[in-house]
């Protein structure tokens, strides 16, 4: 399954570059010499898909990405991990009868997150940046070693970046739908009423039938996660995937963007596999399904 | 959900208005507040903001309709086809949307427009394509859930032809609704899109034409004064997005 | 490449604030061969890694720096540099007298297709006579050779060989001998150098960090923010927010700079002498200077406060009845609201560096008020590899949008000599050759002001170019920074005698 | 200032003793307050004599630097008045000692000896300023391959002694404003270093600029409405401070703290308008800073901030033709360097 996905995935973009017409190395101004070059030195020759042509000409395209996806992880994974956390905390919050505050806070939650990751980045670096100039310009806190956002690279700014691609673009907002439409159910299972009727904490029960769907709706995550990716490395200078992928598209270095979108897909299949198998693990049912 | 589609109308009609983008460079009037003759006053280069907003929604909404017919055709077609045979059809459909769906939207639509150069055409496919397997499996699934339903059973049993019975009764009856729904949303995507791509640059709405959102970076890298400058396009963002998201229920 | 990923999250990177110099350009240099060097971000960049064999002292006189002494030949042919012997790469290798000759011979050779060609080709040879003494031979009789010894010396031990190419891998690991050598370039596209322990004289700051900031609005934030130490070039509306800042302090400097729309003469109709004053009577250049900035007007090649600005020469003005009469002359017709020609109507493409400052809103003014007169304009904005292509080699444009900085003497020869290796407009005039030689050869200052001054008239009446205008320039320092004292052109020079506290 | 601001009925009954007189003077147009007479026309004549003795330094200073670049280089043209002229600056200028090295006696010219007797009669009163010939050059000597124009040499010593003329004892400070702030800017002694004499001098003004501040906010407090209307919109604080700093720095130019003079002159400089003359650059201003310029090694700045004079002020167009031959064969034999 997972080799299915990402197989075809592969098969679709490289048959996308069939389409491109010869080959950006000749937009380089020292093109000829560039593929002479690696051409002489690593023996490849026009249309390989190993070596980038113009981001960082002749390095390995598998080496780039590797370094690069490793970088995004940090921000992805925790991303990841604050959508769902915050999801389930928002329907946590919002029970069928909620009063009029709580439907409220969700109301603005949900229009927050309804926001382009790009409007929130640029909002949040700006809110930030002049809410700590001001509080600096009277004195009230000293100058933080984080301070001025994207420009100096540290934990502050890796946090913020994970918050605004966690909530980025409603992917706060499906977690929390999706999250509270499990929990209603939850609520009207039968065997939850049994373990109530005999007496003993439905906690237990609960956390053990949310971990499936869970896995599930973080695996579908993942793609949208990392469209974010992008736009919040760029927007918070952060050298990963995303910002490798932009440098490759506006570069037309399209062996590198290849090898990080086949990146992307086989993360997503991963994610997927994952999933899977905790389902296996996890529910019996789902045991003879895939036997 | 009338609130939504009235102010997509207005935004459509908006757009028809006819905008001579290098006409309205005036830059004696650069960086006006909202006056009488310009409500929402003029950007950097002198140009009435009020008017490139209306023209702005055009670079979106072309492409997203275009998008959207794109990916209700494919997505109709493909889920019909997979809910209503089932079996191997249904298992290569859906394996091929699963591909497509693996690869983050943002990226396929990077990789169609640095191979096919950006354009409105080229950006009503990308988003088309990246639209088409949601529409796709929200159809199958409704499809597959209905087959076995009496009334279907029924209908067989009166012996309506098997191709009537799917595209009168399964897709156009029942299914028109999800497929509605899920074009809005390629609509929304292909804003959120055209706004991500102009403020990375390249691939987005090349000046001097008008679209949000150049309008959010031109304001953004000229620190124009006039507060509207900005805040109409993420205003007129944020309201387009809330009219085409498809509310909560998403599948 | 392999990155401690978890842990460069964690790790709160404490950069060490005290001496390390953060400064801002809008594009990072791509190229740090001072060979082939050709922006003022690249400019400076080597004004820090690499030395010449004289430089400027702080009353730009010209001192030795990796020369000891020199000694003129009575005939005026030929010197005898002697080198310091004290001077070592920032790889360890020392300093010899065959780098020099190498450096020479390889800005000479025609292969290396030298951008920097112009500075050496009055050398005619170069030869090491022993491991620190070199005898250079000019191709005619110098007063003062070592007033043009200021090109950068680049590591013989560092190339393959002759002739050298733009690709070579020293253009991403530059070794030099100057006072700081670069340590790495980052992934955010910033550049760090660090102080080169053994130099010679010491320097007031231990690192300095170049960040690549696209956005000036951004840029002069980020020093009130003070996350920069300095900022080459401040914009003209972000003055009033740092002048009464009592962090920063501002330090104007005249840049010798002038904005243009070159006309490539190697083009059907733009050849047209005609046409090109009709195409500069139709563009109102104050409007166009208005969302840039501040700035003055020029009429000719030199910014109004030059010794060689005619200031007779008229600015040219926008008149609609001039340019009719000059297209009609040119052989155009007019065609309900376009110029046509041979039918079809006029479409000029117009090519610009995507890192210029204020690009677009140049470019799209112009754009409409060509189109209001009739003239369709296409804009494209190139990266760096493509504008080095199309417009330094090829010459492959209608219009150009660019602008030239020019160090205190102001040499235009490059630009409109007819074997220039920057006339990209593909000027050939032989009175302008003439005049050009004139002012090189001339003995009396008086004869060179007043020729150059001809020359400017004569320019501004052939109009290979619409002189647009020249920009007030400000450099940002933090109050942190002292004992600054700026070079006009290339801003570093005496950055080592800077101190931080 | 501070009563002024307190009760600013006081200061429009003040100025209405010649109302267009006290806005020339306030936006610097010297000329203008001294046709419009009365006490600005006072203030204004103190205000020309010192502009005119800073730019006859300068004056000088280009002369003596040429002569002696040019004698340095080995190329000095022996037939030339050129070297008469230098010596004949100096000498009105009593640095008779550098004067000396120059050839002097009569004025080998008659057209040069003729302008010298009319300068002298226009220097002791018995002719007028308007009697001479505006136009530049004095003297244009047939070269090889061109001419070369020498520019009046006591052109603006004359300007300078007929202001002093024409100046008054003065009843109270000439510059209405910044005396009356008080402000302590007491300069640091000079230091070794040129460059450590400019931060110095530098620092000293920053923690002047503190206290400006701080007084500033209890001046515009305890005023009423319009009190704080006159000193934000005639930037009242801002123009009394650039007065101030042009004043030390015209000062300390003549002890030869050149570096100190061009940090003052640059931070009176009012950034929003550089190069253009009003209520905070005057015209003194910019003189100084050129003229600091020069001694700091760099006459091609000097020619920038006398570019901004050349509009108005007619008589400064000899200095910069004499300053910008100095730039020329400063780089006689240098390839310049040009970038994008």
């Amino acid at each position: 399954m997972v080799g299915g996905t990402t197989a075809l995935a592969a098969l679709l973009i490289l048959a996308l570059f069939s389409v491109v017409p010869g080959d950006a190395i000749d937009a380089l101004p020292n093109g000829p010499e560039v593929r002479a070059q690696l051409e002489a030195q690593w023996g490849i020759h026009g249309g390989e898909i190993g070596y980038s042509l113009t981001v960082s000409p002749g390095a390995p395209v598998g080496e780039l990405c590797a370094a690069a996806l490793t970088t995004s992880l940090t921000l992805l994974f925790p991303a990841l991990f604050v959508t769902l956390a915050a999801g389930f905390a928002a329907a946590a919050l919002l029970p069928p009868g909620a009063a009029a505050w709580r439907r409220g806070l969700h109301l603005l939650g949900n229009a927050v997150s309804s926001a382009p990751t790009v409007i929130l980045a640029l909002t949040t670096v700006l809110v930030i940046n002049s809410g700590t100039w001001a509080l600096m310009e009277r004195g009230l806190i000293d100058r933080p070693a984080w301070f001025a956002l994207p420009a100096e690279p540290g934990a502050i700014r890796a946090v913020v970046a994970i918050v605004v691609l966690a909530v980025g673009s409603a992917r706060l907002s499906q977690v929390s739908a999706r999250a509270r439409q499990l929990l209603d159910e939850l609520d009207r299972a039968s065997f939850i009423e049994a373990v109530r009727s005999r007496g003993q904490g439905t906690l237990g029960t609960r956390l053990h039938h949310l971990l499936v769907p869970t896995a599930r709706l973080a695996s579908e995550q993942v793609p949208s996660c990392f469209a974010g990716l992008i736009v919040v490395e760029r927007a918070f200078n952060i050298p990963g995937a995303g910002t490798l992928f932009w440098q490759a598209c506006a570069g037309r270095d399209w062996p590198v963007a290849v090898g990080v979108a086949l990146g992307a897909a086989l993360l997503t299949a991963a994610a997927r596999m994952a999933a899977e198998t905790i389902a296996v693990v996890v529910d019996p049912r789902e045991r003879e399904l895939a036997a | 959900m009338t609130a939504r589609l009235l102010l997509l109308a207005v935004v459509a009609i908006a757009a028809i208005v006819p905008y001579d983008a290098l006409a309205d460079v005036r830059p004696s009037l650069a960086d006006e507040g909202p006056s009488v003759a310009r409500w929402l006053g003029t950007d950097h280069l002198g140009r009435d903001v009020l008017r490139r907003l209306c023209a702005g929604g055009g670079a979106f909404f072309g492409p997203g309709l275009g998008a959207a017919a794109l990916a209700a055709f494919g997505g109709t077609l493909a889920g019909a086809a997979a809910g209503w045979s089932g079996g191997a059809v249904a298992g290569v459909v859906r394996a091929a949307f699963r591909a497509i769906e693996a690869i983050p939207s943002l990226v396929l639509v990077l990789l169609c427009l640095m191979a096919l150069g950006a354009g409105p055409v080229q950006l009503a496919l990308a988003g088309g394509l990246a639209g088409m397997p949601a529409l796709a499996s929200a159809l199958d699934a409704r499809i597959t859930s209905l087959k076995s339903a009496e009334f279907v059973l029924a209908a067989r049993a009166h012996g309506i032809p098997p191709h009537r019975l799917l595209w009168w009764h399964l897709v156009w009856v029942n299914g028109r609704a999800i497929v509605a729904r899920e074009a809005l949303a390629v609509v929304g995507s292909v804003l959120v899109l055209e706004v991500t791509l102009s403020y990375l640059g390249h691939f987005g709405v090349a000046e001097p034409a008008a679209s949000w959102g150049n309008m959010l970076s031109h304001a953004i890298s000229t620190g124009c004064p006039n507060r509207w400058s900005w805040l109409a396009p993420a205003g007129a963002v944020l309201a387009s997005v809330w009219a085409t998201s498809p509310g909560p229920v998403r599948r | 490449m392999t990155r401690p990923a978890v842990l460069a999250l964690l790790l709160l990177p404490l950069v060490a604030h005290a001496g390390n110099l953060r400064y801002a350009e809008d594009q990072a240099p791509a190229l740090l061969n001072p060979v082939y060097g050709s922006s003022m971000a690249e400019a400076r960049a080597s004004e820090l890694l690499f030395e010449g064999l004289y430089t400027d002292d702080q009353e730009l006189a010209t001192r030795p720096s990796l020369a000891e002494s020199s000694e003129l030949m009575p005939d005026r042919l030929s010197m005898i540099v002697a080198l310091r012997t004290d001077v070592t790469w920032h790889d360890g290798q020392p300093f010899t007298a065959d780098d020099v000759v190498f450096t020479i011979t390889a800005m000479l050779d025609k292969g290396t297709a030298s951008t920097e060609y112009g500075r050496v080709a009055w050398i005619k040879s170069a030869e090491a006579l022993d491991a620190h003494r070199v005898r250079l031979t000019f191709a005619r009789p110098e007063l003062h050779p070592e007033d043009k010894l200021f090109f950068k010396i680049v590591p013989k031990h560092l190339f393959s060989g002759l002739p050298l190419k733009r690709g070579d891998t020293f253009r991403t690991k530059p070794v030099g001998t100057g006072p700081w050598r670069l340590t790495q370039f980052n992934e955010d596209n910033s550049v760090s150098f660090r102080k080169h322990g053994d130099h010679r004289n010491s320097t007031g700051i231990d690192e300095v960090t170049l960040r690549e900031v696209a956005d000036k609005n951004y840029q002069a934030k980020l020093i009130l923010y003070e996350s920069l130490e300095a900022l080459v070039r401040v914009l003209p509306r972000d003055i009033a927010m740092l002048q009464n800042n009592r962090k920063v302090e501002l330090y104007p400097y005249q840049t010798n700079s002038w904005w243009y729309v070159g006309y490539n003469l190697n083009r059907p109709g733009l050849n047209n002498p005609q046409v090109r004053k009709a195409i500069s009577a139709l563009v109102d250049v104050d409007a166009l200077l208005a969302p840039v900035g501040t700035g003055a007007r020029v009429s000719g090649p030199f910014v109004p406060s030059s010794p060689y600005y005619n200031h007779d020469v008229r600015l040219t003005e926008a008149d609609a009845d001039v340019a009719d009469a000059a297209f009609v002359a040119g052989g155009l017709s007019r065609v309900g609201e376009a110029w046509t020609v041979a039918g079809k109507p006029v479409v000029l493409t117009l090519v610009a560096h995507q890192s210029l400052e204020s690009v677009q809103e140049v470019t799209i003014n112009l754009q409409s008020q060509l189109q209001t007169a009739g003239i369709r304009l296409e804009v494209q904005f190139l990266d760096d590899a493509a504008w080095k292509e199309r417009v330094w080699r090829n010459h492959d444009f209608d219009l150009m949008l660019s602008q030239w900085t020019f160090d205190r003497n102001e040499d235009i020869r490059e630009q409109f000599h007819s074997q220039g290796t920057r006339n990209f407009v593909g000027y050939q005039s032989p009175e302008v050759d003439g005049l050009l030689d004139k002012a090189r050869d001339a003995a009396d200052p008086f004869v060179r002001k007043a020729t150059l001054r001809e020359l400017h008239a004569k320019i501004a009446t052939d109009q290979p170019m619409l002189f647009l205008w020249t920009l007030d320039s400000y450099a940002a320092l933090s109050v942190k920074v002292k004992n600054v004292v700026i070079h006009p052109f290339s801003f570093f020079t005496f950055a080592p005698s800077w101190t931080m506290k | 200032m501070a009563e002024i601001v307190k009760n600013p009925e006081t200061f429009t009954a003040y100025v209405q003793s010649s109302r267009a007189g006290w806005i020339a003077l306030h936006s610097n147009d010297w000329r203008g307050a001294v046709a419009a007479g009365g006490d600005p026309a006072i203030r204004a004549e103190a205000e020309l004599l010192r502009f005119h003795r800073v730019l006859a330094a300068l004056d000088t200073e280009a002369w003596q630097r040429l002569g002696a670049t040019w004698r340095a280089q080995g190329s000095l043209p022996a037939d030339s008045l050129l070297a008469w002229f230098v010596g004949a600056a100096l000498s009105d200028a009593g640095r008779d000692t550098e004067a000396a090295e120059w050839p002097t006696g009569a004025a080998a010219d008659a057209a040069v000896a003729e302008r010298k007797v009319l300068h002298d009669a226009i220097r002791n009163g018995t002719a007028r300023l308007t009697d001479l010939p505006a136009g530049e050059p004095l003297v244009r000597e047939v070269v090889v391959g061109g001419t070369r124009d020498l520019p009046d040499p006591w052109r603006l010593r004359t300007h300078a002694r007929v202001d002093a003329l024409n100046t008054v004892a003065l009843p109270l400070n000439p510059h209405l404003f910044s005396g009356d702030i008080g402000l302590p800017l007491t300069l640091p002694e000079r230091a070794t270093d040129g460059v450590a004499d400019g931060d110095a001098c530098r620092d000293a003004v920053r923690s002047v600029d503190l206290e400006l501040d701080a007084w500033r906010q209890t001046a515009s407090a305890a005023a009423n409405d319009d009190g704080r209307a006159l000193l934000d919109d005639l930037r009242l604080t801002q123009g009394a401070r650039a007065r101030l700093l042009v004043d030390r720095a015209a000062a300390v130019l003549d002890t030869g703290r050149a570096h100190c003079a061009l940090a003052l002159g640059q931070l009176a400089l009012d950034h929003e308008a550089p190069r253009a003359i009003g209520a905070i650059n005057s015209p003194t201003l910019f003189a100084v800073v050129a003229s600091a310029q020069l001694q700091v090694g760099r006459p091609r700045e000097a020619l920038d901030a006398l570019d901004v004079l050349a509009a108005d002020w007619p008589e400064t167009a000899g200095v910069d033709e004499t300053l910008n031959t100095l730039v020329v064969l400063q780089g006689m034999d240098r390839r310049g360097e040009s970038r994008e």
